[in-house]
């Protein structure tokens, strides 16, 4: 963990509701895909924690949903303000276990992790897959940036306005995946482990206090006992959870 | 100019004590900073047996503030001696802070008992003011006489410096502080934090699983200042002043008001240093308020 | 969408009601906007025999709040009864709430009568919690009995609807609460404020004359929003939620934990505005959160 | 009294720990020298009260020394901010009464007010003399603004570096004044008033809550009552105080 003051890059409008945001500024406490930041706004008391999307020296980006008064704010931050954040938190991915052709799930803002998790491993000459799921086509994002990429996409909205109708899994086949990385609300990690025959590695969200292990407010229990979201995790192994 | 304060016989470089729940057993911070610049740091809530504490949600954002609902999560005191105590060796070199919690008056004596070999461990501080657990801490910390029986217990049980801390969710703080000073406890600390809630107006249900958690942080700064001026005209031991600090200023505040030491709690989670930046801008805040010894500002308002 | 609620028998157009100490008389509020808009006021807190107030200083700041230490500066029933009333009628047409206190149970009593024959008055609000008066309020607001008394003494003297204010700075405000209910009060209403203190590092003394004073803003929020929701499972009468209330879905927040009507105290003095601004953004915060009538939040988190 | 947005469009240190801020926005709701405004700062929960130093259509001036959070704040507000502030504060000094020859008499930062004053007195034709006290010539303004009006200054400071040593009161002649405006700390309010045989006029502060009548938190005990100091003054008649 680093604490770093941001630059305020880019703060775009990308789908409905959501935005992108560039920084500049130190990302070298980040050290894999999935792992995330834990950002100040002036006015709330707790700091909000957003999974990194993207980043190299010098540069990090994050995608938000604005959902309540901390990323209402945010959504009015302009470009070349500074902000507090706290870098490199969480465990991430360990992309190790991929095997040749893991498959990414990805549920609404679940998606986010995922593209650096894809980068990194197309890096690492494998062939991911990913499936993504939203409410509807104007919430949908990141299609294109795969698809440029080379990466197989399949797509469903619970309106049917984009891809399959339906959850995530209507999207993809869990019978022919070897390896899965899955990111989103808990009822779809739920299901996707229920669904799968093969490992994986899902990322959970809880709410948070601190977001570097002090406070023991984002526990979650598993077949080791107690665990924190934010240092043991956000990533933990489908075999260690207890649903 | 000069810092260092005496707490219950052992000297303090600096009075600023990082409080329990907000710092682990030290770990993450000492990756961050070396933490053997604190007064001291008081470690997690420790039971007899093991805890998983209560089902998340666990924490909510309020005004200046923030609610607590962790209930106690922790290894157990056996564990905490066999093997935090060990890692915390390796990392700082002052005594601790061990906090003590339960669920009887026997477990909280039992785990006082158990510390009472352990070299590191400076002081107990009896947490009788959890307002997470049922059953536990909150129901000693309300009334004088319960207060007092497990005060006696404890002080039975142990040689070690013994600082109960006292909860503020009762009418007459200085009535408990009294009962725990005559029943043995060498200092005082206060206060745990203020039962609160908040709701989800999506949901239409309590934000925290437990429903009702513990506010702390600068919104209950005032009440904690009120407490700490009242115990310190009731009772004759020395006083932690905790509830809010957050800057330099707050720890002159609060000592003014009668704390001899403080401690600083939920400051740590927003700003991971923040303990180090207070202990840094000490002297520049005595400096400007013409403070030369730190120790003469202890009670100054009165 | 309908966000009219009934208090007491009396029918309000919404449940946005301006606490007492924070509106005067309502006419520095009418000159700025037509507080006709309002589900009602509660006028400034009355005594028998006019009152000076405590020596200023009488205010400070806290973090996401206040303290204040008036110490019930008022005209005395008789004038407030002969001269604002008359001028409250000018400008304001709906009935309004007399805040009512006392020093002894007979002078509660006494000035609940005297307000008896004024048509303008809908309710009346016992304010047993008033921190800042040596010897009154406050004094009859921590203990069930002394709130059982004043109560009873103040139903035989009126037939008004009877509310009573609750002190927050008691262990079990549900106790208080249930004494009120069972010696008639017709509603309550929580929370007064909590009893708080600030110090000047420049003077090495108390910020306020009167040494402690009232925390009320944002800051004490998620404290009465966790009273309001403990004291809805106590009694049956209707609450009134009050602390820190300073937007539309703070109200919304506030009735889901079991309050009938809410009152809005500091945020008049930050922004003279502040009912009529939540008034007008009710609305849109009820079709944000899916609420057709405002009625059906009314301990919807229970 | 209006609730008005300000736009700052300068801030600059006028003199020791001094700023100068000039607003500008609605200044109709000012009516009479002496009136205040009252100022929000995000971050801090009460606003700030500040006595209007000079206004004009479209424009207003304060002038602030910085004593604590809310001023330390305010000397970093950079032109183009925009601060929320309530108008047309009190009642003001009222003019009328002056006499050919009135003295102003101001102490530190109570020199403020009596600017707008000494020029309203100007307009009406009146010949208005000042006498000024600070801590020492660090501190001081104003001196050469009342000198262009062709106004008689005289000045004391504690440490003598500037004018005579002492305070306000060894600076001028209180047997000589016909009507005096006095503005300052208490303790010198109360000398002015003892040491003057005339009637006179003096403006006071009090901590406040609202500042527009509401909360009772700034009231002082009046030969006729309470009476509350941010709507019944900030003026006083001499005659109208209890020292
Ligand atoms: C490890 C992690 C990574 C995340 N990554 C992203 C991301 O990349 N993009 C994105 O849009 N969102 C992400 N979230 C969720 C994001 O943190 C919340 O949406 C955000 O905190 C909401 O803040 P708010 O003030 O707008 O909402 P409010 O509801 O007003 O927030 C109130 C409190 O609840 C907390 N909270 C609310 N929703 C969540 C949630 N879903 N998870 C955790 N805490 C929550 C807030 O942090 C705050 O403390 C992530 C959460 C975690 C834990
Ligand atoms: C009617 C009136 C007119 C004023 N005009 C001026 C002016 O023109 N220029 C100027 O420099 N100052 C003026 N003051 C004083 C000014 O309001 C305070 O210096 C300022 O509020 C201090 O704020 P702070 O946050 O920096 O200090 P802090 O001490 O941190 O403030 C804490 C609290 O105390 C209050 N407070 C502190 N000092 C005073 C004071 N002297 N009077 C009233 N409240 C105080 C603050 O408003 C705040 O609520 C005036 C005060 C009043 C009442
Ligand atoms: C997340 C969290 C966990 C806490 N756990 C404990 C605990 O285990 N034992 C204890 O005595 N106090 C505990 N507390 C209370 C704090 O030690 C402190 O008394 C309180 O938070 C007020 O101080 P603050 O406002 O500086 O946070 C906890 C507080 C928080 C925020
Ligand atoms: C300046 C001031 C004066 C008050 N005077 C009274 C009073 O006379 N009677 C009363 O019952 N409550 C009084 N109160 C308490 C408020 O009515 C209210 O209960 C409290 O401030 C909490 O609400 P808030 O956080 O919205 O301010 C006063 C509060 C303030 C800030
Ligand atoms: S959020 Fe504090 S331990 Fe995880
Ligand atoms: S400051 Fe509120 S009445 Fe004067």
């Amino acid at each position: 963990m680093k604490q770093c003051v941001y630059l305020v890059e880019e703060n775009e409008l990308i789908a409905q509701n959501t935005y992108r945001m560039v920084f500049s500024g130190d990302a070298s406490a980040f050290t894999a895909p999935g792992q995330f930041l834990n950002l100040q706004i002036s006015g709330l008391y707790l700091r909000r924690p957003f999974s990194v999307c993207e980043w190299e020296e010098g540069c990090v980006t994050i995608v938000y949903k604005v959902v309540g008064a901390g990323t209402q704010k945010m959504a009015t931050f302009k470009r070349g303000r500074e902000v507090d954040v706290l870098t490199g938190l969480g465990n991430g991915y360990d992309v190790s276990k991929s095997g040749l052709r893991p498959l990414l799930i990805g549920g609404g803002a679940g998606v986010l992790p995922l593209m650096m998790l894809c980068k990194t491993l197309l890096a690492k000459g494998k062939q991911p897959s990913i499936a993504m799921g939203f409410g509807s086509a104007g919430e949908a994002f990141f299609q294109n940036t795969f698809e440029e990429l080379g990466v197989p996409v399949s797509i469903a909205t619970m309106d049917g306005s984009l891809g399959a109708k339906g959850v995530v899994l209507d999207a993809c086949r869990m019978d022919a995946c070897t390896y899965f990385y899955a990111c989103g609300p808990v009822p779809m990690l739920k299901a996707v482990c229920a669904a799968s025959c093969s490992d994986g590695q899902v990322s959970l969200e809880e709410r948070m206090g601190c977001g570097f292990g002090a406070c023991m407010g984002c526990t979650v229990i598993t077949q080791s006992g107690p665990k924190r979201v934010c240092t043991d995790g956000p990533v933990f192994a489908k075999g260690e959870l207890i649903w | 100019m000069n810092t260092s304060i005496t707490l219950c016989g052992v000297t303090l470089s600096n009075p600023v004590i990082a409080a329990s729940g907000t710092f682990g057993f030290g770990e993450d911070f000492a990756k961050l900073y070396d933490i053997n610049c604190l007064g001291s740091f008081s470690m997690k809530g420790t039971t007899l047996l093991p805890r998983e504490g209560n089902p998340t949600p666990r924490i909510a954002e309020c005004a200046c503030g923030m609610l607590n609902a962790v209930g106690l999560q922790n290894p157990g005191i056996d564990k905490v001696i066999s093997e935090e105590l060990p890692k915390i060796a390796e990392f700082y070199h002052k005594p601790v802070m061990a906090n003590v919690s339960g669920f009887s008056v026997d477990e909280y004596a039992e785990v006082c008992r158990r510390l009472n070999d352990q070299a590191q461990v400076g002081w107990i501080e009896l947490n009788i003011s959890c307002p997470n657990v049922h059953g536990g801490g909150l129901a000693f910390g309300t009334s004088p006489q319960a207060a007092g029986q497990v005060t006696k217990a404890a002080r039975r049980a142990t040689k070690k410096p013994l600082i109960v801390k006292l909860s503020p969710n009762v009418t007459d703080i200085a009535e408990v502080a009294r009962a725990c000073e005559a029943e043995g406890a060498d200092g005082l600390s206060l206060i745990n934090t203020l039962l609160g809630m908040r709701l989800d107006l999506k949901t239409r249900r309590p934000v925290l699983n437990n429903i009702t958690g513990g506010l702390s942080g600068p919104a209950v700064f005032p009440v904690a200042l009120r407490m700490v001026y009242q115990v310190y005209e009731a009772v004759c031991v020395p006083l932690l002043g905790i509830g809010g600090i957050s800057s330099a200023a707050d720890v002159l505040e609060m000592m003014l008001a009668g704390a001899t030491a403080v401690q600083v709690g939920s400051a740590n989670l927003i700003n991971p240093c923040a303990c180090r930046d207070i202990i840094e801008a000490l002297p520049a805040t005595m400096a400007e308020y013409g403070v030369k010894d730190l120790k003469d500002m202890i009670g100054g308002a009165h």
